[in-house]
């Protein structure tokens, strides 16, 4: 069943096809990884899905609905959740702060609850807490919780970044190159780390340059090459697919085989 | 601890009204203690700069939109205040609160539009509206144009200044550690990131915008409301770089920096009355060298919040020790 | 005829503008930085020249412009060093705010060199005036040496950006500056040249605003420079052409504004105009669109 | 439990501060013995009023000394308590705050400006302390209260004498007013001049606004010559005068002048204006040509005193505003204002060396004469000089 699905679409930056009629669906419970050289359109297809961009043609659905040309705010209570391939963290606020901001779609205090501080805000506050606790334990950062974003080790902030989306109750988290400037150790961390996560009965679909991350945790791969998608399929398929070793072919997939 | 203050909402509105009105008794006993108007006059001047400077600081420093105009909601909120108190015979409370008001209704209806633009873009547009503002008070005829407003009656004084400042620092404190302030600050920090967090960030920043102004709006208000006199170019440009050096000094988004920060300023002049040649020399370079050296403040981002948890901690560090 | 003589006026006003709009534009273009001290930048220019035929006894109209350009050109590769080089790597809002504290520091300097007044800037040494009266128009030689002046610094400027290695290079940098870095172009370098070529030209606005009006004070360039910064991007923030149309157009529009009985409201135009034009076309009249980067 | 320790922790900062200021103030506070009377001078020294303050402030001095040395009043020596607001309201209101409370002033000269003046005379009011400004002519600041005087030649007595030579023995019929609309002393006075241009006979032909602070005026210049009006009358400060008149030779109008109150008598106006500037007129309530016995004998020690410079109005008036408190005093044999604000208040034909004082029943003062003045050219070097002498009934 497709939770998440993209029809014919494509957009143009001036001349510049940056991704072209591209169909692909997300099952739901899948990890779905998508690949492709670089400037492929890879993050510019996240981009899409979340609402940065609006498709120049095509359409895209998430559960059924038409989600294109939808807000990227409005996205997130729907279910999509993000990180980002150069982290944004919100740099000078405390870990614990950035995961809260995660929960602000599933909380609902406004200005009036913050200035009264009236019960409901209070109860409100320590749901959130509660709720901030048990994320930064599942990505072990509990005990970083009072330090500030900006000083944390990458590993560290990469893994804040999906602490914070996880924190929104999401239907999908769409991972943009989570295992980037990892060492073997986290990386290894990293995938049983998204496996945990798809246990958690959350839709994974990742861009990521590491094909050992991506075939060991994948259900399926798309390839995407100058805009288009080139290939579809299990990590064996994808693998043995001619146009994407056409497509690899020079450093990156020599690179990523001798690794 | 917590339950010191009660929870039936009926109780605890009582409980905070009875706590404001004790403060308010608490500060007129103040007042009869220190028993020197000149003294009281400067303590007055400081509490409206808190006001104000953390009215910016929540627009600048919380949520990070830079704005030279904060003098304009000053001068709309001193207008309102006094065109209220003076022609309308409106009590004086009435007065504050419709001049804080209108100040965020204008901000609001100039925030929609220019709070879609980019940083630069928005600090510059603030500054040009702040220019018409001046421009259009000088122009019109129920503004008395340049003559100004004079024989406002004196309402504002240390009690009642200071009353608004405390519930003022006690409700920025609240909303900073709010769903509302963090979705300011995670706006101010990365603003796509705070829009992939579901946060809506043109409106909240509408609303740090309005609220901030607000709390302009009441500060000029008072100020009218002690000096008695106003007039468009008291609310001119290097007012609004006066207010914006108070939150920098302290530190850009920490409220006991800028009550420090706005604290020191009012002082400064009466002690350093010396200096007042120099002063904007000083403001200027202080402005550069603060950005690059001490771009916290010099507090250094230290927050209310911090600084409580801090003391709590080691209370708990000294308890876990007992234990031990 | 009244009108005629206004859209002159206009013309002659707008061109300092024009001249000050294009430090904004070409600053703006390569560090994403509004200048904020370019209107000291100047005034510090007007008040160079004031020196060079004053104190030098130099009684020459091209040699004060020149020299007061020069000296502009030092003062704005140094401002850049001192407060903008130090925070390139942090938020926009510590340098926009740094900017502002230069912009006040000068300000006041000046102030505290030759006092807040108004001083009379020497055009009788540096230029005969003559009125060319027909019609019942009266338009002076000054007006059409300043419109000529200016014009010909604004062509030049247009042939050196469009038609030089360092011109390309600019204009490579302000495309982007991560990708012209590595096609081996010293950023550095450029942005101090930027910075000098839009503080001389400043400067050049500068000495014939004070040949103009016969005056110059050190609170000159606040509002100058805010407005010249309205007519930036009025005419599309990083273009060179249209910051040029946007300053004539902001001046004649001021002139009109008064003769159409609104000189009451005459300092709100400019940012009237640069708040509309915010709102229905930020990207000016003649700018490229920026798309966000993510 | 938290705002609770913010509440604490503020009121312990608002204590310490204060603590600290009044232990800072205390030390300031000389030893305040029976035998001194302090006046306060409220004005700006530095800044863009400077020079309005400090020619108070030389006035005042002399007058001061002057009493001291003939041994004082009611056996009491006088003190001058100075203090710079450098033109900021808040200032002028804490200053004012100070010399009522910190240094009991029993009476204040200032502030020069009118705008100034209404910021400081409800405290004045407020506290029984008399204040007399040496400067401010627009309206609203007598009304303030009982204690609130000034000594100068009100706009309103002056303008209409000055109109009534421009439109009647000139013939200069038609008008064109100029008001510097960010500029109160301007706003107030535009509203005078029409009124009494409207009033001699004379018609507004056209009606501009410039601001302090700007240089171009190309385009209100162009407007104006539209018009063809016999007389400019601006009414703003000597600096966009000067410029103005600059902009209007340029553009070919040969003979027209300017008239205008005493904001344009400052020396910007021909260093800016130049030839241009020959022939406005302006007026003033004092002038050292043809003196009378009073004023010859001020400005012969005030020159002794000062390097040979000439007095100016403001020096004139701030002596003048000492001496008229001490001679309240005097009558009512009392230091108390209570008691000398009335005296004071009767006032009536003082022979002030800044011209002869009469306060009215308002308490506003009738001074006379008005003497009108024109820019003349002395050897190269412009200057007012006396053109007329007006008395005023």
């Amino acid at each position: 069943m497709g939770l998440l699905e993209l029809k014919d679409t494509t957009i143009k930056f001036g001349g510049l096809v940056a991704v072209d009629s591209v169909n692909l669906r997300v099952n739901k419970g899948a990890i779905h990884a998508l690949i492709g050289p670089n400037g492929a359109g890879k993050s510019t297809l996240f981009n899409l899905i979340t609402g940065i961009y609006k498709p120049t043609s095509g359409n895209i659905h998430f559960e059924k609905k038409q989600i294109d040309g939808t807000p990227t705010f409005k996205l997130t209570s729907l279910g999509i959740a993000r990180t980002f391939q150069n982290i944004r963290l919100f740099d000078d606020l405390t870990v614990a702060d950035n995961v809260k901001i995660g929960t602000h779609v599933r909380t609902k205090q406004g200005l009036l609850g913050a200035l009264t501080r009236f019960p409901t805000q209070n109860k409100e506050e320590k749901w959130i807490t509660e709720k901030v606790k048990e994320e930064l334990n599942f990505m072990k950062l509990y005990d970083k919780k009072d330090e500030f974003a900006k000083n944390l080790s990458y590993g560290d902030q990469r893994r804040l970044e999906i602490a914070r989306a996880l924190v929104s109750d999401p239907k999908i988290i769409l991972l943009d190159e989570p295992a980037a400037g990892m060492n073997p150790q986290e990386k290894v961390t990293l995938m049983s780390l998204i496996n945990l996560i798809r246990e958690r009965g959350i839709t994974v679909f990742l861009v990521e340059h590491d094909m050992k991350v991506v075939m060991g945790i994948s259900d399926i791969v798309s390839v995407l090459d100058y805009g288009k998608k080139i290939a579809e399929g299990t990590p064996t398929e994808v693998k043995s697919n001619e146009d994407v070793i056409a497509a690899y072919l020079g450093a990156e997939y020599l690179k990523a085989h001798m690794n | 601890m917590k339950n010191l203050i009660p929870e039936n909402y009926a109780v605890r509105f009582i409980f905070f009204l009875l706590s404001f009105v004790a403060l308010y008794y608490f500060l007129k006993g103040l007042a009869f203690a220190i028993n020197d108007n000149y003294i009281l006059t400067i303590l007055t001047y400081m509490a409206i700069n808190t006001i104000l400077a953390l009215g910016l600081n929540l627009i600048t420093g919380i949520t990070g939109q830079l704005n030279l105009g904060h003098a304009a909601f000053m001068s709309i909120g001193a207008y309102t205040g006094a065109l209220l108190t003076m022609k309308m015979n409106m009590p004086f409370g009435i007065s504050i609160l419709a001049a804080g008001i209108m100040a965020a209704l204008i901000g609001v209806l100039i925030g929609y539009p220019i709070l879609r633009l980019t940083g630069d873009y928005f600090a510059i547009t603030t500054l040009g509206f702040a220019e018409i503002v001046r421009v259009l008070f000088n122009g019109m005829e129920f503004t008395n144009g340049a003559i100004g407003i004079s024989g406002i009656p004196r309402h504002t004084n240390f009690s009642i200044a200071w009353s608004i400042a405390v519930l003022v620092i006690i409700l920025m404190v609240w909303l900073n550690n709010s769903r509302n302030g963090r979705s300011y600050m995670a706006i101010r920090d990365n603003e796509i990131a705070a829009e992939s967090m579901g946060i809506n960030t043109s409106l909240f920043k509408i609303q740090s915008f309005a609220v901030g102004s607000f709390m302009g709006g009441v500060g000029g208000a008072l100020l009218a409301h002690q000096i008695s006199f106003i007039k468009p170019d008291m609310f001119g440009f290097m007012k609004s770089i006066e207010l914006l050096m108070m939150v920098v000094m302290g530190g850009l988004g920490s409220i006991p920096g800028t009550i420090l920060g706005a604290s020191l300023l009012t002082m400064a002049p009466e002690a350093l009355r010396v200096f007042a040649d120099y002063k904007y020399l000083i403001y200027g370079s202080l402005l550069v060298v603060m950005m690059i050296f001490r771009p916290n403040g010099i507090l250094g981002g230290v927050n209310l919040r911090q600084l409580l948890d801090f003391s709590v901690k080691k209370k708990n560090i000294e308890r876990k020790n007992l234990s031990n | 005829m009244e009108l005629i003589q206004q859209l002159i006026n206009g013309i002659t006003l707008g061109s300092t503008y024009a001249l000050i709009a294009l430090g904004y534009t070409m600053v703006y273009g390569i560090v994403l930085l509004i200048n904020f001290a370019h209107g000291e930048i100047f005034m510090f220019g007007a008040f160079a020249g004031l020196f060079i035929v004053t104190v030098l006894g130099i009684s020459n109209l091209y040699l004060a412009i020149l020299g007061a350009m020069v000296f502009s050109m030092g003062l704005g590769v140094l401002i850049e060093f001192i407060a903008y080089r130090p925070l390139r790597g942090s938020t926009r809002l510590s340098a926009l705010i740094s900017a502002i504290g230069v912009s006040i520091f000068l300000g006041s300097l000046m102030v505290l060199i030759r006092g807040a007044n108004v001083t009379s800037f020497p055009r009788k040494e540096l230029f005969t005036m003559k009125n060319i009266e027909f019609y019942g128009l009266s338009i002076s030689n000054l007006q059409i040496a300043i419109i000529l002046i200016s014009a010909i610094l604004m062509i030049s400027l247009q042939l050196f950006v469009n038609y030089t290695k360092i011109g390309r290079a600019m204009r490579a940098t302000s495309m982007d500056g991560d990708a012209s870095i590595l096609m081996g172009v010293n950023q550095n370098s450029i942005i101090s040249i930027t910075f000098a070529i839009g503080s001389g030209l400043a400067a050049a606005g500068g000495v014939l605003w004070g040949l103009n009006f016969s005056s110059i004070h050190p609170y000159m360039g606040l509002m100058a420079g805010l407005k010249a910064f309205a007519a930036a991007v009025l005419g599309g923030i990083g273009s060179i052409p249209g910051a040029m149309f946007g300053g004539v157009f902001l001046g004649v529009a001021e002139t009109l504004g008064i003769a159409a009985d609104l000189s009451k409201y005459k300092d709100a135009f400019a940012f009237a105009i640069l708040i509309i034009v915010l709102l229905i076309r930020p990207t000016g009249l003649f700018g490229r669109k920026i798309s966000k980067k993510v | 439990m938290k705002s609770k320790k913010i509440v604490m922790m503020m009121l312990a900062l608002v204590l310490v501060l204060a603590t600290v200021l009044t232990g800072c103030g205390s030390s300031n506070t000389s030893s305040t013995s029976g035998d001194v009377i302090k006046i306060g001078f409220l004005g700006a020294k530095t800044g863009g009023h400077a020079i309005f303050g400090l020619g108070t402030l030389t006035g005042m001095k002399m007058a001061v000394e002057e009493v001291n040395a003939a041994g004082g009043i009611l056996g009491k020596q006088i003190e001058i308590v100075e203090e710079d607001h450098g033109s900021k309201q808040e200032e002028m209101a804490t200053i004012t705050q100070k010399f009522v409370e910190r240094d009991k002033v029993v009476a204040i000269v200032g502030d020069p400006t009118t705008g100034g003046t209404k910021t400081a005379a409800p405290i004045a009011q407020d506290n029984k302390v008399v204040l007399i400004s040496a400067g401010s002519t627009g309206p609203g600041v007598v009304e303030i209260g009982e204690y609130i005087f000034r000594d100068t030649l009100l706009d309103s007595v002056a303008a209409p004498a000055t109109m009534d030579y421009v439109v009647n023995e000139k013939g200069w019929k038609n008008v064109a007013l100029i008001t510097s609309i960010n500029n109160d002393y301007s706003v107030g006075l535009s509203g005078i001049f029409k009124q009494a241009t409207l009033d001699k006979g004379g018609k507004i032909v056209i009606e501009e606004n410039i601001q302090d602070g700007d240089t171009d005026f190309s385009a209100i210049v162009t407007k104006i010559k539209g018009t063809n009006p016999d007389v400019i009358v601006f009414s703003g400060y000597y600096t966009e005068a000067g410029l103005i008149m600059k902009e209007v030779r340029r553009q070919g109008m040969n003979d027209i002048v300017m008239v205008g109150g005493d904001g344009l008598q400052g020396e910007d106006f021909y260093k800016l204006g130049e030839e241009a500037v020959i022939g406005s007129i302006s007026y003033a309530g004092f002038s050292p040509e043809q003196p009378t016995a009073v004023t010859e004998a001020f400005i012969k020690k005030f020159q002794e005193k000062n390097d040979n410079a000439m007095p100016d109005l403001f020096s004139a008036q701030g002596y003048d505003a000492v001496m008229l408190i001490v001679e309240a005093m005097k009558k009512a044999n009392s230091v108390d204002p209570v008691e000398f604000h009335k005296t004071l208040a009767e006032t009536s034909n003082y022979e002030g060396v800044s011209g002869n004082i009469t306060f009215q029943a308002n308490r506003e003062p009738l001074k006379s004469p008005v003497y009108l003045l024109t820019v003349k050219d002395a050897g190269g070097k412009l200057d007012f000089g006396l053109l007329k002498k007006v008395p005023v009934k």
